[in-house]
């Protein structure tokens, strides 16, 4: 068995496990570290695929960015965070029924598909070919995203920005909130 | 000055504007400007009268006002010729004395800009109307004319007798305008054109004759009956005196009524191949000119008796020119206007002085006002035919024109009569005698250099404007005013004799009723009273009319109230009702049936939504699961 | 075998590279694939490099309180061998003797991993940092972008720790620490891509060998960059002026509050690490590395990495903290405009000049 | 075991979507309805590079829109968390069982 062989197992099993967590873990912030987790299983994968760029990317977006931010939002949302009440709604039969529906729908066509492949080996300096690429020939998709990431940031900034009404009654910052509620929790 | 003729009315509409648009706050400057306009209107309109002066040649500027092709085509533009140009003088003449004289007399009054608005609005659409070379832009000017005259008559609207005079003159000549109008269609449906020239050529070529061109001719005249005060529509020219006493000088001794006249003298071509509308013409003349007559002789407002007079004088005119008198007519219109406007502005001065229009109020003002019984007495001598003033020689040329009419001749001169002694009678009973009241005597006085400088100025006129028609006279008027030829009247000693005879007779009796007493007018009055009160109440033509149209006209509308009340109110009312019980039912059908389906299909939907509303629980979680399920049973049934 | 030693001190490199080869030779000899073989090596330069960090950890604490004493005009450490030269050894020593207290309410999982994942994340950048001439673990040739990207772990190292803590300086310190690193991350990564822009590649070793002499060390095209790389980086490690999370006077010790023992040991050694990496990066972006005449290349790169740490002690023993507002509002409001201005800039500037 | 090929990274995808299905069917908390969204955004990664690198290896479009995905995916955690917020500001929780006001 290759290294190369081996690392995909792992980061499979890794990948995999983490993901079973993400969706099951009855504590949300455990869910969100299983997330990340998950994700730089990603990355490695990524890493296999030979698109280091991309591994890279991932953990800076999805680790560094996207996760931090949904760890910050449980904690400021964290009144359930405690495990005590019942974290999956009334779906986990059918739910469970349909992905594993889905999963073996897709594995079937999977295993019925041929899919021609490419024995040529990868293209090194993935990362110049991709900047290049952003510039020239996607360049319309890149100013688009860039576009749509300006709105994102503006529209989330103004959706979560404080209601002035309200800013007088939730006058506790937010960041204070669940800390004391933990607080009265423990006591 | 010919090719600029066209700027004549253009000066007292530019006034008219400039007064209503800016200087109406302005009283000096708005009266300024109008008798400006009308002073440039003057001398222009003078100086074209002087360059056609025996000038055969009748000289036309138009441009095409609506081209539609073949189906209609009219012109408008303006015809200078003789009558024109003595129309131009006259008008421009009076207009000027009249606005000139209006300062002093309008002095006081708080709408003096808009006066003067009114007064070039008038000045503009009479040169218009003189000046068209169509009938349908002299209609237009016509009706604008009527215009400006209700807007005058009725200048002093806070009395309810002026306000209801200038409706009454509005309407009574809109009746004669009916008849012009449809004297105009007719022509055109004759002629295939309106402009003087084609009408005319048309109707001496005999394309249009016989019963159509009696009755378009009878229709043409309609509206100078209307316009001129004849029989049967003069009433509402006594009426109209509650106007401004200038603007009767303008309006119903020099310019508009003469309008009718200059109508009938401008389409003379018809009337002399139409004989019999001639006629009719003639007949309507010499009634209207009786008639007015013998009323003057016994009113008692100097202004009426006035009024009376120009409509006999009208009468005369219109007599003459249905007898052929072309020259006559027109010559007597000129000389006319300007003594008839002298009398008027002469009444308004006496007026001015003692605030009332009753003659039986006055007496003695000679002694008061020496320039006004002067001048007055000019007029009244021009218009009583004495020798040689100007009426002598006009009316001269009428009695000529009766000649061989025998009928028309005696009442002529019974008019010639009549008109001399009802004169008389009102310059004795107001200028000479002792002052029958007191009061009004001592606070009368002359009245101001405006007032009495154009009457001394039309009084002039007055002596020497019939010497243009002395029949001796190379280019006397009958060579300058002419209907297709010049025309040269014999100058009929014997007749010119009678008529001056007749005159002075007049004058002699009321000099010896009036002025000496030796003839007592109660003593005449009582021995002829059913005549006396016939005369008074003007021979009762108000009542006739309130009689024989208004009253009916009243009762025709009571029974159609009464009809429309209970049959078309009782139909209506009826439908109603059956519309009602209909609608009860249909009411009933809608709410049972139509309700019931609409409401059977909510129900329907309602319970169907019921049912269906579980799969829209509004949770993203279930949609999704839905998603995907589907996805999955899709692919199992694939 | 001693006869090598001066020689091979002078050039690391080639003693590396033979002990590397080396151990190929002996793997090779047992019968394993060339994957294996590269893997077993790398691993064994991994441990190297954390034996080497370890090193240097203990020195710079040693050194940081000897400054830190002699700017406050005191001696600092002075028992414990030369001038208190093995206090940190001591130290070291002390915590891991101490008993690991667990409190009885923390998310045990997490409260576990936490100083695990910081130090690891600390650790890591160092693989990508040419220490010298070939005296690399792996030469990535994303290499910096690895390094922005593994950073971002420590984060999620701090926020663990306040998370799990189950108290309320802990939280509000990992709460702090995580919004002021990824706000500074932002001017950070814009700084480095100035340099970027000149270098044309990710690749540590290539930026360094651009930079042959003096003059073409980046700082001199690149000097709004280093400023703001220096200021985020300092705050990305929350030193001073930039300690908020951590601040006594307000959070006792921050996220760390309820650590003790080695877990303590291990936020205190990953705090060190990190501040001798972001000097180590600063060297190899903006002063050429360990590029330098006569002595050896990691000689140089030691010295420069060196002053660097020395610059950042003395800053942060100089200033004082700032406020929670203006942190963010010196973040978005100065260093990012200023990160753009400078990224402008470089690009006009390479476009007209080369 | 044959070499690790397309296959593997594909069901290697699929598990992890199919992961994420579930847990966004299942989920009370809609932020962890969003890590599981984050999930199949990349699962759907993994197979859109491990296509780009076994079927065009000379191309790097499969990357391309994979990062392309990756910043879309931020650009949705970043408003879909922004949403979460506010959510919890007017319901005092986050359950996605409560937010249904979508219905009306």
């Amino acid at each position: 068995m290759d290294p190369i062989t081996l690392a995909f197992l792992a980061l499979a099993f890794l990948i995999i496990v983490a993901s079973l967590f993400v969706v099951s873990s009855r504590n949300i912030f455990h869910s969100a570290i299983f997330l990340i987790l998950a994700l730089f299983g990603v990355a490695g994968i990524f890493v296999l695929l030979e698109a280091p760029f991309l591994a890279a990317a991932q953990v800076l977006i999805y680790v560094g960015a996207i996760s931090i931010l949904m760890i910050f939002a449980v904690m400021l949302t964290a009144r359930i965070a405690d495990g005590q009440l019942r974290y999956t709604n009334e779906q986990v039969p059918t739910g469970l029924l349909v992905s594993l529906g889905l999963l073996v729908v897709m594995l079937y066509s999977l295993w019925q598909t041929p899919i021609p492949t490419s024995a040529a080996a990868p293209v090194s300096g993935a990362g110049r070919k991709l900047g290049e690429l952003f510039l020239t020939q996607y360049v319309l998709p890149f100013e688009i995203i860039s576009v749509l990431l300006l709105t994102a940031l503006i529209g989330a900034l103004v959706i979560a920005k404080k209601d002035p009404r309200a800013a007088s009654a939730a006058d506790d910052s937010a960041a204070d909130v669940p800390a004391r509620e933990r607080e009265r929790a423990v006591v | 000055m010919i090719q600029t003729a066209w700027l004549i009315p253009i000066f007292p509409l530019v006034a008219m504007a400039a007064i209503v648009l800016f200087t109406h706050r302005h009283r000096a400057l708005s009266a300024g400007i109008s008798i400006a306009a009308v002073s440039l209107s003057f001398l222009w309109g003078w100086s074209v009268a002087v360059s056609v002066w025996g000038d055969p040649t009748v000289h036309r500027m138009s441009f095409d006002w609506l081209n539609l092709g073949e189906s209609m085509y009219i012109p408008i533009g303006i015809q200078i010729d003789g009558l024109t140009g003595m129309m131009l003088v006259v008008v421009t003449t009076v207009a000027l004395m009249v606005q000139i004289y209006s300062l002093g007399y309008m002095r006081d009054d708080p709408r003096y800009s808009r006066y003067y608005a009114y007064l070039s609005l008038f000045t503009m659409a009479m040169l218009t109307l003189v000046l068209a070379d169509n009938f349908f832009l002299m209609f237009v000017s016509w009706e604008l004319v009527g215009l400006a005259s209700y807007l005058l008559i009725g200048f002093w609207f806070e009395k309810q007798s002026a306000a209801d005079a200038g409706k009454k003159a509005f309407i009574t000549t809109r009746l004669g305008d009916l008849g012009f109008i449809l004297g105009l269609l007719l022509l055109y449906t004759g002629c295939g054109t309106l402009t003087f020239q084609g009408v005319f050529s048309a109707v001496d070529s005999h394309v249009l004759s016989g019963g159509l061109l009696t009755i378009a001719g009878l229709c043409l005249f309609a509206g100078a009956v209307g316009k001129s005060a004849q029989v049967p529509l003069h009433v509402w020219l006594p009426d109209a005196m509650e106007g401004p006493t200038p603007v009767s000088a303008l309006i119903h001794a020099a310019t508009m009524v003469v309008a009718g006249v200059y109508l009938v003298a401008r389409s003379m071509s018809i009337f002399l191949a139409a004989d019999r509308a001639a006629m009719v013409v003639a007949w309507i003349g010499i009634i209207t000119s009786v008639m007015a007559a013998s009323i003057g002789l016994v009113q008692n407002d100097i202004k009426r008796v006035l009024a009376y007079s120009t409509v006999s004088q009208l009468g005369y005119m219109i007599m003459a020119l249905g007898l052929g008198g072309f020259t006559a007519g027109t010559f007597h219109l000129m000389t006319h206007a300007f003594f008839k406007a002298l009398l008027f502005l002469g009444a308004g001065s006496v007026i001015h002085a003692v605030h009332t229009n009753d003659i039986r109020e006055m007496g003695g003002l000679h002694a008061k006002m020496k320039t006004t019984s002067i001048t007055f007495l000019i007029a009244a001598l021009a218009i009583a035919g004495v020798f040689p003033l100007s009426g002598f020689w006009s009316k001269d040329e009428i009695v000529a024109a009766t000649l061989g009419h025998p009928i028309f001749t005696v009442l002529t001169l019974a008019v010639a009569f009549m008109t001399a002694f009802y004169m008389f009678r009102l310059y004795f009973l107001t200028f000479t005698g002792k002052p029958r009241d007191q009061h009004k005597f001592d606070h009368a006085h002359e009245s101001p250099k405006t007032m009495t400088v154009p009457l001394q100025i039309l009084a002039v006129l007055s002596v020497v404007s019939g010497w243009i028609g002395l029949p001796w006279l190379e280019h006397g008027f009958s060579s300058v005013v002419f209907h297709e030829h010049p025309h040269h009247p014999e100058f009929h000693v014997v007749w010119a004799f009678i008529a001056a005879l007749v005159g002075l007779s007049g004058i002699g009796l009321a000099y010896m009723m009036y002025y000496k007493g030796s003839i007592d007018p109660e003593r005449v009055r009582a021995r002829a009273t059913g005549l006396y009160t016939t005369l008074l109440n003007k021979y009762y033509f108000d009542e006739a009319y309130s009689v024989l149209f208004v009253r009916p006209y009243y009762t025709m509308c009571r029974g159609w109230f009464w009809f429309d009340q209970h049959a078309i109110d009782g139909a209506v009312n009826g439908l109603g009702r059956v519309s009602v019980a209909w609608s009860v039912f249909n009411r009933w059908f809608d709410e049972t049936f139509v309700d019931g389906a609409v409401n059977g299909v909510g129900w329907l939907t309602r319970g169907f939504g019921a049912i269906v509303r579980h799969l829209q629980t509004g949770r993203v979680q279930n949609y999704a699961f839905i998603v995907f399920a589907a996805l999955v049973v899709l692919w199992l049934l694939q | 075998m001693t006869a090598l030693i001066p020689q091979s001190i002078l050039e690391l490199d080639k003693l590396v590279r033979t002990i590397a080869d080396a151990i190929a030779a002996v793997l090779q000899g047992i019968g394993l694939g060339p994957a294996w073989v590269t893997l077993i090596q790398l691993s064994i330069a991994c441990l190297v490099v954390i034996a080497f960090a370890a090193v240097v950890v203990l020195f710079l604490v040693w050194w940081e309180r000897k400054i830190s004493a002699h700017i406050q005009m005191r001696l600092g450490p002075m028992r414990v061998g030369w001038h208190g030269a093995l206090q940190t050894i001591a130290d070291a020593v002390k915590l891991l003797q101490k008993e690991d207290i667990t409190p009885t309410n923390v998310d045990r999982p997490i409260y576990f991993w936490a100083p695990i994942l910081t130090f690891v994340a600390a650790v890591a950048v160092y693989v990508t940092i040419p220490f010298g001439k070939g005296l690399i673990v792996s030469d990535l040739n994303i290499g910096i972008l690895y390094i922005l990207s593994i950073t971002t772990f420590t984060v999620i190292g701090l926020l663990m720790a306040g998370w799990s803590s189950n108290n309320k300086y802990a939280l509000l310190g990992g709460f702090r620490s995580a919004a002021q690193v990824i706000s500074y991350e932002v001017p950070m990564a814009l700084a480095i891509m100035g340099v970027v822009m000149f270098t044309q590649t990710l690749s540590m070793v290539e930026i360094v060998n651009q930079q042959q002499s003096f003059t073409h060390w980046y700082i001199w095209r690149q000097p709004i960059g280093f400023v703001v790389y220096m200021i985020a980086a300092t705050a990305e490690c929350n030193r001073t002026p930039f300690d908020l999370p951590e601040a006594d006077s307000e959070l006792v010790a921050g996220f760390v509050t309820e650590y003790s023992g080695m877990k303590f040991a291990m936020f205190f050694l990953a705090e060190f690490l990190n501040l001798f990496s972001i000097s180590a990066i600063a060297t190899t972006l903006f002063f050429g590395g360990w590029q330098g005449p006569f002595l050896p290349s990691w000689m140089w790169f030691m010295i420069k990495t060196l002053i660097g740490v020395f610059v950042l002690m003395w800053v942060r023993w100089t200033y004082p903290r700032l406020r929670v507002d203006q942190l963010m509002g010196f973040a978005w409001r100065f260093l990012l405009p200023a990160a753009f201005v400078n990224l402008i800039l470089t690009g006009l500037l390479i476009a007209v000049f080369l | 075991m044959p070499s690790i090929g397309l296959h593997h990274y594909l069901a290697l995808s699929a598990v992890v979507f199919c992961i994420g299905i579930y847990g966004m069917l299942t989920r009370r908390n809609a932020i962890g309805v969003l890590m599981s969204v984050e999930l199949m955004f990349n699962a759907a990664n993994i197979a859109l590079v491990a296509f780009g690198r076994f079927v065009t290896p000379q191309l790097v479009t499969g990357q391309v829109v994979a990062a392309f995905t990756i910043a879309v995916a931020a650009a949705e955690a970043t408003v879909a968390l922004a949403i979460v917020l506010l959510i919890y500001q007017h319901h005092r929780g986050i359950d996605v069982d409560r937010i249904n006001i979508m219905k009306w």
